[in-house]
């Protein structure tokens, strides 16, 4: 055995300098006309040149004049060179708030890393052969991974407060105000002054973003402006991780002392069969009332349904780990795809970013300001603060209720009370979506 | 002649936001029907509840059990 | 930070009222050509109507003259309208059948549901670009799903009890009489009545629900008939789940007290290579006799190798968990997107249903019949009422198998003699199969 | 009940016999034109001797003249007939191999089936049509599949070994030597000797295999070579399987008794942030080096930077584990599907194994070089037995190391001072490959 | 001249079902092949089965010992 | 012309090799740079690895509790 091994090594080596001896002219041996073809023999230097100007580095300092971005356009040399150092440390900055700040890392991490690799020069990873690419072609631009995230969120849903207490739905339906209200804000903004130039249907997407729902935003931004897609998404899971540092001053603003402490009633118990008849119900609502929304009302309350239903916990279990986690992946990659520099680092980001924030808040201050138009009603009291949950972005809006609740009464429990509007604001963006849908069909 | 998209916003916000609480609206009152329904027609068996309930309570019995014989092996 | 939020929303709400007194006249807003085109403004009374127009209620009473079903063709008046309220009613029976009853729910569960969705007007949903489409075209029009879950299936049988006892395997041949008998009942029927009119291909797709075999079904189906798909699974499943309705009178009818009391020898230990090896002779023969029916066989005995080969322990589970289960999602949803009122609510459906059953009945029949022909030759003499498993619907004839005998001897325990003609009938259904797709090519 | 199965039994029956009975010529039916237009009624003598024709055992004794191969080319008789079955003996032994010997089954039982499943006659399984070519053109041939796998990996690796004794990187990057040297002798042997007819990307997709990297050389393979990719991913994985056989020999040949009871200092601990910093830090790098590598480095490195952050660990633990396994699934059976006689049954896969284990040695011999050269120079010496783990070959390399080390000193603890070269040959590997991409690009 | 469907049909049937009993008693005759070989030539060694039945057993054993530790917690 | 392939090969072993090393070291250099850098500015808090090594322990604790439960219950 050693000496066989030994012997291939003599033989190997000696072929090795053979090699490195001959004399290029001397060939004569005969290659097949179909092979090599795709190769060009060039001197050592010239590849040692090609070399150095295929490096990353050469590639940031002077571009390719020839390079197109994933859509195969043309690219600015900016968005070429420092653009992508740029993006590259966005996605720094964002990997330190997914992992330091806590900021949905679920998803932002997979996106901010799929935006790392999409921002790489040469690679082209975000281009219809890169891998980040195949992705993106696979399940995002069809809009199906954010339909399959919607089935493993449902089937993570508990409707029984919202069962339980049902008008509490309303605060859901007052925070998609957000939606609407950023969107008239968007398209006067664009309209009026100089700072934005948005059309209707980026207007539409952008304001989604108040919906506080992350495959909602994505499902809409892809059907209404794929070119936004990256911006978006980015914004609506950084604002969903930011529920607890921008939500408890709007509340406070908007309640009384007094308004802060009241007490809720106890939920009454919700039977299993409730359980089980709200998904479809909701979904023939959907159907009855506009049935652009029932993709995503549909995705859910299939996802719901199979768990309420008891009988298939394997594929409950499945939506709701391996299924959604894999989607997961490739849905934050395929995102990440979109954050590429020509595509993020353009005027409209920071419009995006200053707009979601703006839709957002209005959602938050709608729910709050619902629940005391409610109290002038007759009937139990609701305390204002879990309004605020009515934007969804669940649970976190619901645990922010609860937590603002606590500071100014310890027992006073908000957390299942919120969870009600937190789950009607899920559907009330979806039907939100729908409505924007349908407007541009 | 150009649109004034302002105008389509605030159309698209009016349309929007009524059939959103239209639609809320809507399933608030069939989830009361839909209650109301379930609990004068199939109420849900008591035992059923409750043998949830005797499950939980179980299993925490054991876990119990089970943190018990560790304390005392422990000071044993 | 409060103040920051308070501006925006004053800004926020100071514009949008701007916009709303602001003339549409007025407006001297240039706007990018390339932009807008796809929106065209309509006063806000032709918007109120065509959303009215656009609801589902609408969309149900008045359809689109020019709707076209999933396949781009016309459909008729009532298959837009009350064929699809009808059809969202069988959905409904279906969960009731799969929560209440136990129906096969792991399949007919999402099968349902997307037939619900799929008959949503306006939606779309099961066409080329809704979900459901996406998913169809993803792996059932060719045939993937059916396969992989064929794997997963290998991967959870034990042909133990077919290797200590071989001579079951008969049993499970002459249950696909089943087959083969109702597809000359259908094209005879055809032929000479005026009943039904399917083609030779059409009554070889509908038969294989003889095989009492999902996958199979669904295989055959989507390769012979895939316009039938809807009502063939349908049929082939909830028959399935019926089996401890409608085998056990044909299984009393064709024995005697005597031969229900038949008690067979225990089962002899069967070594791990025996089960090893077993796989790849099954599939070496297929290959030999008839490699047509080696797709399918080959993913069974794929999965049932790597579990028994014992060293690709994590393949293995994944295989009959995580991949099983969300191919059986992704699998359900696509055969429900066949669901259609136009693709179902036609007479053929219920000329499927009745041979449908009338295969499962002749193949339960038939399975008992030839073990009462085995026992009239010489040696251990073989309990008829093990015959009836030979259709397959593994696991649940044998059970059925075990529950009957029982019930005239409680310490007669047939449930593993009898799992060997339930194999059995898996592979023979398959070798069917095989012959169906060889006659056809 | 009874009754109407038993009447349905005889309709059943009087209608095959009076269909059995009449005469063909007697038919009057009319056949609506568009149906039954594929099928030609043909005497049953006809259909026998088809049938017979179309058995396995006639393909593969009296081919089809016009048969294809999966690309649609016209196939020597040999490789439809004996060469199947001396590729099905093959699979069997890698079968055996695996199952028995401990072969990598993971990806050499799937990779052997899907070849046993590629090269059945007339079933067509590997063809654009059948399940192994779907599944090989949704992800092997666009490199989605080894880049999942890659990110899998990268989940399950630690950097941590390496973290804390950099310099032992050296010796993974000695043992790509086993890639360039067999490039250059492959190419040497094709020009002047009359054994091999390479050209040079189909060396370099050879040469990988001494990378000892699994979805490397799939990587590549596909890239450079496709038409080689069975033989080549099948010596990858073998000769990785085959490291405690191959490379203890070598190891022992090249070092002093002395050399092999060298003592290592024990490694520092190493940081969470380290661990956190280390896989961006080596993707920044990729970048500015070698973009080309960054498709492999980045979803290795997205892999483990997820497990790291340790904030999604759902989604790491799905990464390696569903995700994973079902990848490794595919992949294998798509791999296998090259493995058909008319492609693996050619000169070139014996040149192929015989450069692929050449390669392996001299990355081996040149780890363990390196380690000696090392220690030439002053500062802590290194144990030239864990240098042979520089080939990568993770964890299976390391433990040799640790394996022959103990042989020599029972006391002596190679195994985590060999992981640090152990993950620094993926690393090197995937750079040689991303040069070997950008030679030819 | 139109085709008598029906004759195919038993045409179908006689094939088909004379392939599944041809497939089916081949196999059967392959399995009993098969195990007097492996029976003869590769028998399975004792231990192993045992061992098996043993890792069962002990788990059994060891299921019983914590109901019983519970058991008397309870009691206790 | 054709081309000398060994030459060509012998090109690619030479800037190939080059590379890996270039690669491998400049990550060496940074790893290097690295440690230094988190080690003194960003160094871990004891408590940390203190109390990831004590839950192990505690879970090995356990584990023994178990163990000896059963050992105990299998020897009375
Ligand atoms: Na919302
Ligand atoms: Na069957
Ligand atoms: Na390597």
């Amino acid at each position: 055995m050693k000496n066989i091994i030994l012997k291939f090594l003599v033989l190997f080596v000696f072929l090795g300098f053979t090699g490195l001896v001959a004399n290029e002219n001397a060939s004569t041996v005969e290659l097949s006309a179909h092979k090599e073809e795709s190769y060009k023999t060039q001197p050592m230097s010239t590849m040692v040149m090609g070399f150095l100007q295929s490096t990353g580095i050469s590639a940031l300092i002077n571009p390719d004049p020839n390079e197109l971005n994933s859509h195969g356009k043309t690219m600015s040399d900016f968005h070429k060179t420092g653009g992508r150092v740029i993006m590259i440390l966005i996605t720094f900055l964002l990997f330190y708030l997914a992992i330091k700040k806590g900021f949905e890392p679920l998803l932002l991490l997979p996106i901010a890393f799929g935006g790392l690799l999409a921002n790489i020069p040469v690679a082209n990873m975000a281009g219809p052969d890169g891998f980040l690419g195949i992705i993106y072609h696979m399940g995002l631009s069809n809009q199906l991974f954010p339909i399959l995230i919607f089935m493993g969120v449902g089937a993570m849903t508990d409707f029984g407060p919202l069962l339980s207490n049902p008008k509490t739905a309303l605060l859901g339906g007052a925070a998609q105000f957000g939606i609407f209200g950023t969107l008239v804000g968007a398209v006067a903004l664009s309209q009026y002054t100089n700072i934005f130039d948005f059309t209707l249907q980026q207007s539409s997407a952008i304001s989604i973003i108040g919906g506080a729902d992350g495959p909602t935003s994505i499902f809409i931004a892809t059907k209404l402006a794929p070119e936004l897609l990256g911006a978006i998404a980015v914004a609506s899971y950084s604002y969903m991780a930011m529920v607890p540092i921008i939500q408890p001053p709007i509340m406070k603003a908007l309640t009384t002392d007094a308004e802060r402490r009241i007490r809720m009633t106890t939920l009454r118990h919700v039977s299993r069969l409730e359980k089980l008849v709200f998904p479809v119900m909701v979904l023939v609502l959907a159907i009855l009332v506009l049935p652009e929304s029932t993709p995503l009302i549909g995705a859910f309350m299939f996802g719901n349904f199979l768990k309420e239903s008891g009988v298939v916990e394997r594929l409950s279990d499945t939506m709701q780990n391996a299924l959604i986690n894999i989607v997961t992946i490739f849905l934050g990659l395929a995102v990440g795809s979109k954050l590429s520099a020509d595509q993020f680092l353009v005027p409209d980001t920071l419009a995006i970013l200053a707009l979601g924030i703006i839709a957002f808040s209005v959602g938050t201050a709608s729910g709050v300001i619902m629940a005391k138009i409610m109290n002038m009603f007759p009937g139990h009291k609701i305390n204002p603060l879990i309004g605020s949950a009515g934007v969804s972005a669940v649970p976190m809006a619901a645990r922010v209720s609860n937590k603002v609740g606590m500071e100014y009464d310890r027992t006073n429990m908000l957390l299942m009370h919120a969870m009600g509007p937190n789950v009607a604001g899920v559907i009330g963006s979806a039907v939100a979506a729908g409505m924007l849908i349908s407007f541009f069909k | 002649m150009d649109a004034n998209l302002v105008v389509e916003g605030l159309k698209f916000m009016l349309l929007g936001m009524g059939t959103v609480f239209l639609f809320l609206i809507v399933m608030i009152v069939s989830m009361n029907i839909m209650s109301t329904i379930i609990h004068k027609f199939f109420p849900e068996p008591k035992s059923a509840i409750s043998s949830t309930g005797n499950q939980a309570k179980d299993n925490k019995k054991i876990i119990a059990a089970i943190t018990a014989a560790i304390t005392h092996h422990r000071q044993g």
